[in-house]
């Protein structure tokens, strides 16, 4: 054997697993020697941006993480929130940024792997897939590319689990040209008392692999250093984990039958730093010891060393801590459904992860200081400083109103994204009653009236503008979607994309945004129970705009009282809730058409939010509202213009915009708004209500003909309005 | 009527087949692990959707080559009621039980979305519930239903009146922009010579109840209820 | 001992990977290129060590899984 | 002129279906298959006839289009 364990660990061999002095030393400190070779690769990989949150830990501390609702908050592999009749709601999204640039198809497609199984882990069936998505600028030349491979690589993996993606959101924008943010979220739905944990308990108790063999897929870090002690290093480490989703079947299935009986103690995912990580947090979240003998590590590949099987980040693979003397049962679960099954070792009182390896001890480190003791940052920020704010009459008109519409619809930035979800199932498991398209996705539980309700959210220009306002409004826009289809907002889960932490400015911006967000949960009671932080989205010093991701669960008690943004009759009264400025700061108006990025995003004002929301939900429960559609990027004409196009009926809308100019009054993004579609007999009904509670509604038109047609001199029939809608995509995408 | 799901690793469409025709016959249909090979006395055996083995080296390859699908061609051979859909298709095309092959969609895509389809033929055991010529809506979901037949085999299903369901538009035409996937005389399904075995791309199961969106999926297990009563 | 496996389409049998290919191409410029035909490759590592037994055993296992032969042919290599 | 080009994963790349194939010609009976690697199999017409000039092309289409040479290694014939 060339593999050497006992390898000199010289300076050169500590940076190159990205170490600082400052870490090393707390390494020396808590093994009380020179770590061996192994060793050093777990503190690496433990102490990694990714495994210990070093930068962010002290900022996530402020958010609010707890609710009458809430189960399980962060700590645990996802949030866990009670939707009555002691069925749960598990969920969280996760980022493969990296990976998704280097090969789109398998980064993005192995991301929704991975995030169904911090889900399931937990004792969740997954019910829903969602995918929030960066791109750079459609003429980058990358772009296409990118956006092809990441939206094939996400259907393939879902499609072939069988999890519907129901959901999601897609940007575009020259800062993520050389980043682009690919963040997967994944909804579970389990029995109060079936939620499995992973702290592991019990000393004796066998620890178990299942799921694919590991082979030596993206071993990071020490990637030279370590091919210096392997005989042929030629090709041995592919940067690139290829996705096996009907292995991601198959083990979502045992996983879920051993479930079904007493015998786990505890279950943990192989995540990001494999083995490494799922050890150590199970170990010394239970306060025990692992020995493990590395030689029962199902293996890919020959020749593994102990180094490489610590650090392999092989998909599809779980560790779990049976009772006692019950392998053989549960083996039997995993051999019907052909998945690798070893009892790699057991849990012992000493508090260490100690490997063996043909014999010997290669690693030997007490887990509780490994997992506590990591470093944690306080780094150096300078807040965003505040910009100029933006006077809509500064803004020139357009030439011509309805061109603008047309153009705006008709851009990246606001077109159909139907080439995309039509490559996602979003059907399977034939639950899925509201598919993409609307405010939010909606998801019955099954065999229940419930369905659950989900959306993923964030305006990353206004983030970058001014990352407290984005940050809270990120958050509000999940509650408002969510809020639009008639359920209740319950909890978030955040995907939080920004550059380099060591640069104050985007600390700044981090700070900001945590700050912002903080805000509208606590105004909101509506926690953050789970996420994933990704720094250092950065090519060339140059970081991709601050993109805090955010996906929103809420519930429908009765799935009947759903609705959709499509108006269902003719001559239902439009009306329209909130108040509007003509905030046209940082909106997607003046960046389509006059390609700035000026101003101040529209400010949030939370009690005013969750008074509009409040009602809203409220006239929905009653079943008083035909359709119901908030109002958000691009405004209150393409909000309208969308509703048009849903129902394929036109409308007759006329604006009283005073002395706001007519653009920005229907392009401008001020916060807290809904429309609604009425029936007639309702209409008065509806405007008593919002008196009483002190909401402004006002009466903007009327639904019916073939035409969307503006303060009667503006016409746009039905079938270019939507012949606009669609055609950009599917034409970009179509160029080979 | 009795029914059997059989279920490969893999399949995920078992459970809204099985919802249906629990939904729609009153019974819990027998479901089968694809190992286990004693299927009892059925009237209909449903190979639901999904991807069994992954569709890792054809479509439905695997899954054909089973120990259970040999009980399944037995059952067919009995004239025993079968239907196949979307990777059940793809896997009684494997088996031969159909004829043609399931290619990969023409823009090399997966293709989720509602279709058109005509009822071509109506005096089936799959689509008596149905109108002649009737167009409903069935959703698709899939990426390799690109039916492929050779001229003599599509000849003969076209005479004896072996396409069930044929992709159209909304005026009931079988047009290019009406095709999702590229299939043969928008072929979107076929039945046996002797009428017992039926393939189709699209879901009706997705579609029974209007929570779904619509329930044009009801006349296809109602068809099969009548035939067997 | 090796076996290569080719699985090609039989002629007259559509190839929308092929033809997807043979438009890609024009589309990135490469002029000149006629016809695009997509297989599949397939390499198995036997414990067999004689060569005639391995190719009937090879030829088997195309027949029974490796090749639909409705749609396609195929082409052992043993070495 | 013709040219045939073999893509195969590169060596430590996870093939599932070549992993998936071997269990299945394992339940089919056939014994002794240690390792099956999945690839494809791409066969161009070309008007070029100078094999050199050929090449230079088809090696040029399989950086750009025909592989990904991320996880994908490319290897290429011309007759
Ligand atoms: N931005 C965040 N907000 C709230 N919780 C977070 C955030 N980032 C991480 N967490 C929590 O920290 C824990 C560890 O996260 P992570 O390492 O991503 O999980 P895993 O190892 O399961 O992939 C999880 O419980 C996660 O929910
Ligand atoms: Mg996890």
């Amino acid at each position: 054997m060339t593999w050497n364990n006992t390898i000199e660990i010289t300076k050169q061999l500590v940076k190159e697993h990205g170490l600082s002095d400052d870490e090393y030393a707390r390494c020396l400190k808590i093994l009380g020697r020179t770590p061996t070779l192994t060793e050093l690769g777990i503190f690496s990989v433990m102490w990694s941006e990714h495994c210990s949150y070093k930068s962010s830990k002290v900022h996530l501390k402020t958010l609010p993480t707890k609710a009458a609702w809430v189960i399980h908050g962060p700590g645990e592999n996802a949030g866990v929130i009670d939707i009555g009749d002691n069925q749960a709601i598990i969920f969280k999204m996760e980022s493969h940024n990296h990976p998704s640039y280097i090969e789109p198809y398998q980064g993005a497609a192995t991301g929704v792997g991975g995030i169904l199984r911090d889900v399931f882990t937990m004792g969740a069936r997954p019910i829903a897939n969602m995918n929030a998505l960066r791109f750079g600028s459609p003429e980058h030349p990358k772009t296409r590319h990118l956006l092809s491979g990441v939206v094939a690589g996400i259907g393939g993996y879902g499609n072939c689990v069988g999890v519907p993606t129901v959901g999601g959101e897609t940007n575009f924008h020259p800062s993520y040209d050389g980043n682009i943010l690919v963040n997967a979220m994944n909804v579970g739905l389990a029995t109060q008392d079936k939620i499995f944990l992973s702290a592991a308990a019990g000393i004796g108790n066998p620890v178990i692999y299942v799921g694919s063999k590991t082979g030596r897929d993206g071993i990071h870090g020490a990637t030279m250093a370590s091919a210096e002690f392997t005989e042929d290093s030629e090709e041995k480490r592919p940067t690139v984990q290829v996705g096996d989703p009907f292995t991601e079947k198959l083990l979502i299935e045992a996983c879920l039958e051993l479930m079904a009986t007493d015998m786990i103690v505890a279950i943990q995912d192989m995540g990001a730093a494999g083995l490494t990580s799922s050890s150590v947090e199970m170990a010394s979240g239970g306060g025990v010891g692992f020995a493990f003998n590395l030689d029962m590590v199902p293996q890919r590949e020959e020749g593994m060393t102990p180094y490489e099987m610590m650090l392999s980040e092989s998909q599809e693979r779980m560790l779990i801590v049976l009772k006692p003397g019950r392998e053989a049962e549960a083996k039997a679960i995993f051999d019907k459904w052909d998945l690798d099954f070893a009892v790699i070792g057991i849990i012992t009182d000493t508090g260490n992860l100690t490997l063996t390896f043909k014999g010997e001890v290669v690693a030997d480190i007490p887990t509780q200081p490994l997992a506590d003791n990591a470093p944690e940052y306080k780094r150096p920020f300078v807040m965003t400083a505040p910009k100029a704010s933006l006077d809509p009459k500064d803004v020139p008109a357009p030439s011509d109103l309805k061109q603008a519409l047309l153009t705006m619809i008709g851009s990246p930035h606001l077109c159909s994204r139907d080439w995309i979800w039509q490559q996602y199932d979003m059907q399977v498991m034939a639950d899925t009653i509201q598919k993409p398209g609307g405010d939010a996705a909606v998801v019955r539980v099954h065999g229940t009236n419930k369905a659950v309700a989900i959306s993923t959210d964030c305006t990353p220009r206004y983030c970058y503008a001014d990352p407290v306002e984005g940050g809270k409004q990120a958050v509000v826009e999940t509650w408002r979607n969510i809020t639009a289809v008639g359920a209740t907002p319950l909890a978030i889960t955040d995907c939080l994309n920004f550059g380099n932490p060591e640069r104050p400015e985007i600390m700044g911006q981090f700070v900001g945004c945590i700050e912002g967000m903080r805000e509208a949960c606590i105004a909101l009671d509506y926690p953050v129970v789970s996420g994933n932080v990704s720094l250092y989205n950065e090519t060339n010093g140059t970081g991709i705009h601050p993109t805090p991701a955010i996906g929103g669960v809420g519930i429908l008690k009765d799935s009947s009282k759903m609705v959709t943004i499509a108006p269902k009759n003719a001559e239902e009264i439009l009306l329209l809730v909130g108040d509007t400025k003509g905030h046209l700061g940082v909106s997607l108006y003046l960046y389509i058409m006059q390609g700035s990025e000026k101003g101040t995003p529209p400010p949030v004002d939370l009690a005013l939010e969750k008074k509009n929301g409040d009602y809203v939900r409220s006239q929905i429960d009653a079943r008083m509202i035909s359709a119901c559609h908030d109002v958000s990027d691009g405004g209150l004409l393409v909000a309208l213009a969308e509703m048009a196009m849903a129902a394929k009926m036109g409308m007759n809308i006329t604006l009283n915009n005073g002395d706001i100019p007519l653009h920005a009054y229907g392009f401008g993004e001020d916060q807290g708004r809904y429309i609604l579609s009425v029936a007639q007999d309702k209409a008065d009904d509806i405007l008593n209500s919002a008196k009483l509670m002190g909401v402004s509604v006002q009466k903007i038109g009327q639904t019916g003909g073939n035409d969307f047609m503006l303060n009667d001199n503006i016409t746009i029939s039905i079938p270019d309005l939507l012949d606009t809608h669609r055609n950009w995509m599917n034409n970009y995408m179509n160029i080979d | 009527m009795k029914t059997a799901v059989i279920i490969f690793p893999a399949s995920n469409c078992d459970r809204d087949m099985i919802i249906a025709l629990e939904k729609i016959t009153g019974h819990k249909p027998h479901i089968i692990w694809h190992q286990n090979t004693n299927i009892p006395e059925v009237d209909l055996i449903a190979l639901p959707g999904g991807f069994s083995f992954g569709d890792y080296l054809r479509c439905g390859a695997m899954a054909a080559r089973s120990p259970v699908t040999k009980k399944v061609i037995e059952h067919a051979d009995r004239g025993g009621k079968v239907i196949g859909i979307c990777n059940g298709f793809q896997i009684l095309t494997e088996t031969g039980l159909l004829p043609g092959a399931l290619m990969r969609n023409e823009s090399l895509k997966f293709i989720c979305k509602d279709v058109n389809l005509r009822v071509e033929n109506n005096d089936t055991p799959f689509t008596n519930a149905y109108k002649k010529d009737q167009i409903i809506t069935i959703p698709i979901a899939h990426h390799d239903g690109n039916y492929f037949a050779d001229e003599d085999t599509l000849a003969a299903l076209e005479e004896e009146g072996r396409v069930a369901f044929r992709y159209v538009d909304d005026k009931g035409q079988p047009t290019k922009d009406a095709n999702p996937n590229g299939s043969r005389n928008n072929i979107a399904g076929i039945i046996s010579r002797r009428k017992n075995i039926l393939g189709m791309m699209p879901h009706p199961e997705r579609l029974i109840e209007d929570a779904q969106g619509g329930t044009d999926g009801l006349g296809f297990f109602k068809s099969i209820i009548n035939a067997i009563n | 001992m090796k076996a290569r496996v080719h699985i090609t389409l039989k002629n007259g049998v559509l190839d929308p990977q092929g033809k997807a290919i043979q438009h890609a191409l024009s589309a990135l410029g490469f002029d000149g290129v006629k016809d695009v035909r997509q297989g599949k490759y397939i390499e198995l590592d036997l414990t067999e060590t004689d060569k005639n037994k391995a190719m009937t055993s090879v030829e088997a296992m195309c027949k029974k899984l490796l090749s639909n032969t409705v749609i396609e042919n195929y082409a052992i290599d043993i070495e």
